[in-house]
């Protein structure tokens, strides 16, 4: 294999893994507040698609952005506020099943509003054909716009954790639910927030992505279980490690093309969480001995 | 006390035979053929009941083994071994091989299908072994997950191998035989004797998981699952005992789906997606999760009207809105325990007295 | 003879010192108590005998055998049985099921025997309901045999996790706070019973709050602080004991 | 300031507390005392709102806060240092303290925060020079110190303290209670629960002995101290004289 090649290969691994990073970032934001696992996580990065390419019809891009990250916001609010909010100390195996239950009925949902086509946004810029060269390797603007978003999203979630009060309460009910609440934070709304926020940046990465990987009905399945896959692979509830994870995961799958037929892609992806799960589930970059004390 | 036990038994065979003449009666033979494939569903939930509602160890990747058990059986029972070394002129004095023609005359030189059936169980089995030994040592959602990853890579398998039609998956399976003329198929001649063997079969799985449930065994599973490091400081190797468990609902899949398929003449990747996996998964929690016939009634009842079409194009969401309504508003299922016990020779089911 | 002979055990969680060198011996027939501030690491310590957790360094010897390393369920058939601090009866199962599980040793029927209900195995769970009952019997709570566990009243559930633990006919009993919860008069109660216990050859290691109930039934008296052994001895010399008087006992430094 | 009348609570179908009332004036520092299990922090979680009262009232400033949230009651002025810290470990000492701040905020007294911080760092000036210190990294001591700070950083009506010496070493445990006691002499009110009876009642006003979820005698403090029973029971006196099982603590 060519030198080029080998560089569109990466570069391809890194663009899907940094939306694998970003799927993983939202369970984290959930995980964290409430140790749920959000198995819906997937679907909100559909619903972005889909509401961006709905909007698309009728407004410029970026407003369609906003547009379909502030809906899809409204989805996350409503999903906590009527699904979760309510239950009295539920077990892991009933949220787990809501969750799932959650999933199926969006899916089934937007099968009804948008049929089973195959939708994207237009590239941000230029064409499916337009390519920057560096040197004789050619790639996508849209590449460069998944990375830059998505570095700009990175970016503002640490700001919002480490600088703002409302961040600041999030990451106390996640370290000590009944610690936050004695001091006044209201943890109820912490988890709805935290349900709007990862709901927040799913869209958008559904958005950013789907000029490249098309979006449809039912994608949010696939990148829910990458997601979770680079989640575990960085230590669940560490996103800085997610990131590192995402791009180790996407370069890896971008590459076993080369073993395997593209049709055994997600296997990767799935034999990885599985071996990880067996072997370490604290993930690559968690601190065994913390985890040891902790249930998986 | 044994008597008590086994009267819902008495009384299923009852309705079993009750259903054959009701169908009869009205002139719907039809009926037979979907509670017949529905018999062999519910092999698959009554067996994911003692794993997830006894036991307490959640499987989002049952229709995984149900798929194995059948393409295992499917495959070999198709694949022509034709031109084949030694190795095969050994196994074919073994009288496992069966040789036949093919649609177009050709020569054709398969399994026969109580060897792949048994290849196919044992197959299930170990894969379930394999699988379920670092698996159960974990936990709630890394274990919905774990199980959920390992339906979703058999699910992605059965798809992207053209050994195995892929997309199409596998036609043309031939009939099991078993004895005295009756063979496991769809044939309409047939009909009756099918639907009166899967439920035989259903019946023979809940005699034996009721008198689990009443044993040493079954105390040990429900106490792992009410705590877990109890169980174990009692003396109950916990780990042992959710593999086997995990193993024998595998198998109980496995079963289920080697029947079914030799009854379709047929199985496809749909039968390993993740929405089965669920959907027995809903169908275990609406019939109350540690309730045995409550999954059994339930699984009957929904898997009959999913085969009849009632649900439509909406069969995936109404078994996603039955997961969550249930979950939302009565996680102990519909089918309470407190209720059935209340049903004179139902009561008393779970587990007082031996 | 002593049946429990523990080695310098240690046990660490991240930087904390949870247990520190400690070593003790429980004479066969006896009642030893394990005592210390909250925070001491008695839990800690039972739980590395009984092997829910794995200790650091150290060595327990139980009957013989050096069974550190061991899981719970290799050390439950090697004769030893325990109460937890936090009572953890099996929910959804009746009082007498929740002793019956206290049998699991003692009995053999599998998944396939089971399962097939063999008659032999019928006989067994005959045998099994039986002994408990017995052992209701014995407790005096022979009346709640069909009750659900977990919807009695706390001090019956104490009995009944007791109970649970008898049934394994164990040679050590590991008690974790016994009367924790119970009022003066079950506490007495509980104390005598597990005087009778041990008068049934029983020999019991015991962790307790209540020193009315440690200094009247215990031969020896271990006393923990920091993860690490500061007295071993007869209750009356612990209560002498200058350096137990000061960090258990409360001195006058306040 | 507090006052509680024939509180029942518990876990599930466990009921720890029984028919329990007691009450708390302003300035007052007032301790419940009683052995491991006997409900204190049951008490406690209760009065802050984490458990659902299952009878009786709870009048915190003449308002019934028996069925508040936590955040409700903590907003009133109620603050709980819970057993065991419950810090934000991987947090600074300063957001720590800052997020005990928090009602001070949705006050819409934001501006108060750094005169109150500066209380607390005088109050404790390791915390002080620990301030951008992660909380999980302090000693025991300190982080009990910032437990407390972080419950003052609200301006509390009423204190409460769980077991503020449970785990340290004894002279870390001197340095807390005189702290304590600092503070009722500043004005503040506080409920103590301790299981270090003497020390409790040497810095208290009055005290309560609950034992088995029932209050059983309540009295000033030094009365308490000079009671025999509560002696015998709970201070770690006599005991060498007691031999029978039964006739201790009655």
């Amino acid at each position: 294999m060519s030198p080029d090649l080998l560089f569109q290969y990466l570069v391809a691994g890194i663009t899907y893994g940094t939306i694998y990073a970003i799927v993983a970032i939202g369970f984290n934001i959930i995980y964290n507040t409430t140790g749920i696992i959000n198995f819906a996580q997937g679907e909100f990065v559909m619903l972005g698609g889909m509401i961006g390419v709905t909007l698309h019809a009728f407004v410029p891009v970026p407003v369609a952005i906003a547009g379909a990250v502030l809906a899809t916001m409204l989805v996350g609010a409503l999903i906590e506020m009527l699904f979760i909010r309510w239950l009295r100390r539920p077990s892991v195996l009933r949220l787990i099943i809501i969750t799932i239950g959650l999933s199926i009925a969006i899916r089934e949902l937007a099968l009804l509003l948008w049929g089973e086509g195959v939708r994207a946004l237009p590239y941000f810029t230029g064409t499916a054909v337009t390519s920057l060269a560096i040197g004789d390797v050619h790639i996508s603007p849209q590449v460069l716009w998944v990375l830059g978003i998505s570095a700009v999203m990175v970016a503002a979630l640490n700001f919002f954790f480490a600088r703002t009060l409302l961040g600041r309460q999030m990451r106390a009910c996640a370290c000590n639910r009944e610690a936050a609440q004695l001091c006044g934070i209201s943890a109820k709304n912490m988890v709805t927030l935290s349900f709007v926020l990862s709901a927040g940046i799913g869209a958008l990465a559904g958005c950013v992505i789907s000029p490249i990987t098309y979006v449809q009905y039912d994608s949010g399945t696939s990148l829910a279980i990458k997601g979770f896959t680079v989640a575990i692979l960085g230590g669940l509830g560490n996103s800085m490690a997610a990131i590192a994870a995402g791009l180790l995961l996407g370069t890896l799958e971008s590459f076993s093309i080369w073993v395997m037929p593209a049709a055994y892609k997600d296997v990767i992806a799935i034999s990885i969480l599985l071996f990880i799960l067996f072997v370490r589930p604290s993930g690559l970059f968690g601190n065994a001995e913390a985890a040891r004390l902790k249930d998986y | 006390m044994a008597r008590r036990r086994n009267l819902p038994i008495v009384v299923l065979a009852l309705a079993v035979i009750a259903v054959h003449l009701a169908s009869a009666a009205a002139g719907k033979p039809q009926y037979l053929t979907q509670l017949t494939m529905a018999g062999y569903y519910s092999l698959v939930i009554v067996g994911l009941t003692l794993l997830m509602g006894y036991t307490g160890q959640i499987s989002l990747g049952h229709a995984g083994f149900f798929a194995i058990g059948g393409y295992t059986s499917g495959l070999l029972t198709t694949y022509n071994l034709q031109g084949g070394g030694a190795f095969l002129s050994l196994l074919r004095a073994t009288g496992l091989l069966i040789a036949g023609k093919d649609l177009y005359g050709g020569d054709l030189l398969v399994m026969r299908p109580w060897a792949a059936c048994l290849i196919a169980l044992a197959v299930t089995v170990g894969i379930a072994y394999l699988v379920g030994k670092p698996v159960l040592k974990l936990r709630g959602h890394y274990l919905a997950m774990a199980t959920l990853g390992f339906g979703t890579i058999v699910y992605k398998v059965v798809l992207g191998s053209s050994l195995v039609g892929a997309a199409d998956g596998i036609s043309d399976i031939p009939a099991f035989p078993l004895f005295a003329g009756l063979a496991v198929t769809g044939k309409s001649a047939l009909r009756v004797q099918n639907y009166y063997l899967a439920w035989g079969l259903v019946l023979g799985a809940m005699a034996l998981l009721t008198n689990l449930i009443h044993s040493r065994v079954g105390r040990a599973l429900r106490a792992i699952h009410g705590a877990e490091d109890a169980a174990n400081a009692m003396g109950v190797d916990t780990a042992r005992y959710k593999l086997h468990m995990f193993v024998l609902s595998a198998a109980l899949a496995a079963l289920g789906g080697v029947f079914l398929t030799h009854y379709n003449g047929g199985i496809g990747p749909s039968e390993a997606s993740i929405m089965k996996s669920v959907r027995y998964v809903a169908i275990v929690a609406v019939g109350g999760m540690a309730n045995l016939w409550g999954a059994l009634i339930m699984g009957v009842l929904l898997n009959f009207l999913s085969l009849r079409g009632s649900f439509g194009s909406y069969d995936d969401a109404v078994f996603g809105l039955i997961l969550l309504a249930i979950m939302l508003f009565a996680p102990d299922g519909l089918l309470r325990v407190e209720m059935v016990r209340r049903l004179p020779g139902l009561g008393r089911l779970r587990g007082r007295a031996p | 003879m002593s049946l429990l002979v523990v080695k310098a055990l240690c046990k660490r969680f991240g930087g904390l010192q949870a247990v520190g060198n400690v070593s003790f011996t429980v004479a066969a027939g006896s009642i030893k108590a394990l005592i210390g501030p909250n925070g001491a690491g008695k839990t800690t310590l039972f739980n590395l005998i009984f092997g829910a957790l794995p200790p650091d360094s150290g060595q327990v010897w139980f009957d013989g055998k050096q069974t550190d390393g061991w899981k719970p369920h290799q050390v439950a058939a090697a004769g030893m049985a325990r109460t937890f601090q936090h009572i953890r009866l099996f929910p959804k199962m009746t009082a007498w099921e929740n002793i019956a599980v206290g049998r699991h040793v003692h009995s053999r029927s599998g998944f396939l025997a089971s399962m097939l209900g063999l008659p032999w195995t019928r006989r067994e769970q005959r045998a099994v309901r039986e002994k408990a009952l017995d052992i209701m019997r014995f407790l005096g709570v022979e009346d709640r045999a069909d009750v659900e566990a977990t919807s009695l009243a706390y001090g019956q559930q104490r009995i009944i996790e007791l109970g649970r633990a008898l049934a394994c006919e164990p040679k050590l009993l590991l008690l974790d706070e016994p009367a924790a919860g119970l009022n003066m008069r079950e506490t007495s109660e509980m104390a005598k019973l597990i005087a009778r216990i041990r008068d049934t050859g029983v020999t019991v290691l015991l962790v307790e709050h209540d020193m009315t109930l440690v200094m009247n039934i215990s031969d020896e008296v271990l006393v923990l602080s920091y993860g690490e052994k500061i007295a071993d001895d007869k209750p009356l010399a612990i209560q002498k004991h200058p350096e137990v008087i000061k960090v258990y006992l409360g001195e006058d430094d306040a | 300031m507090l006052r509680i009348r024939s509180l029942e609570a518990g876990y599930g179908n466990l009921r720890v507390l029984r028919r329990v009332s007691i009450h708390v004036s302003p300035g007052e520092i007032v301790t419940i005392i009683g052995a491991n299990g006997a409900g204190k922090t049951t008490l406690l979680q209760t009065i802050a709102g984490l458990l659902r009262a299952q009878a009786g009232e709870i009048l915190f400033d003449k308002q019934d806060v028996g069925r508040h949230a936590p955040e409700a009651i903590a907003f009133l002025g109620c603050a709980l240092v819970p057993e065991g810290r419950q810090l934000f470990g991987p947090m600074t000492v300063r957001e720590n303290l800052q997020l005990g701040a928090y009602v001070q905020i949705r006050r819409g007294r934001a501006h108060e925060v750094d005169h109150d911080l500066g209380r607390v760092f005088e109050l404790f000036p390791r915390l002080k020079e620990r301030a951008s210190q992660l909380a999980g990294t302090l000693s025991g001591g300190e982080q009990q110190m910032l437990a407390i700070g972080r419950a003052l950083m609200a301006r509390p009506k009423l204190i409460m303290m769980d077991e503020p010496s449970m785990g340290l070493a004894p002279l870390v445990v001197k340095d807390i209670f005189a702290i304590i006691r600092r503070l009722g002499s500043e004005g503040h009110t506080v409920l103590l629960v301790e299981q270090n009876a003497k020390a409790a009642l040497r810095i208290a006003n009055r005290g309560y002995v609950l034992e088995n979820g029932r209050i059983l005698l309540e009295q000033t403090a030094e009365d308490l101290l000079a009671n025999r029973d509560v002696q015998r029971a709970y201070l770690g006196r006599d005991l060498d004289s007691e031999t029978e099982l039964d006739g201790m603590r009655r």
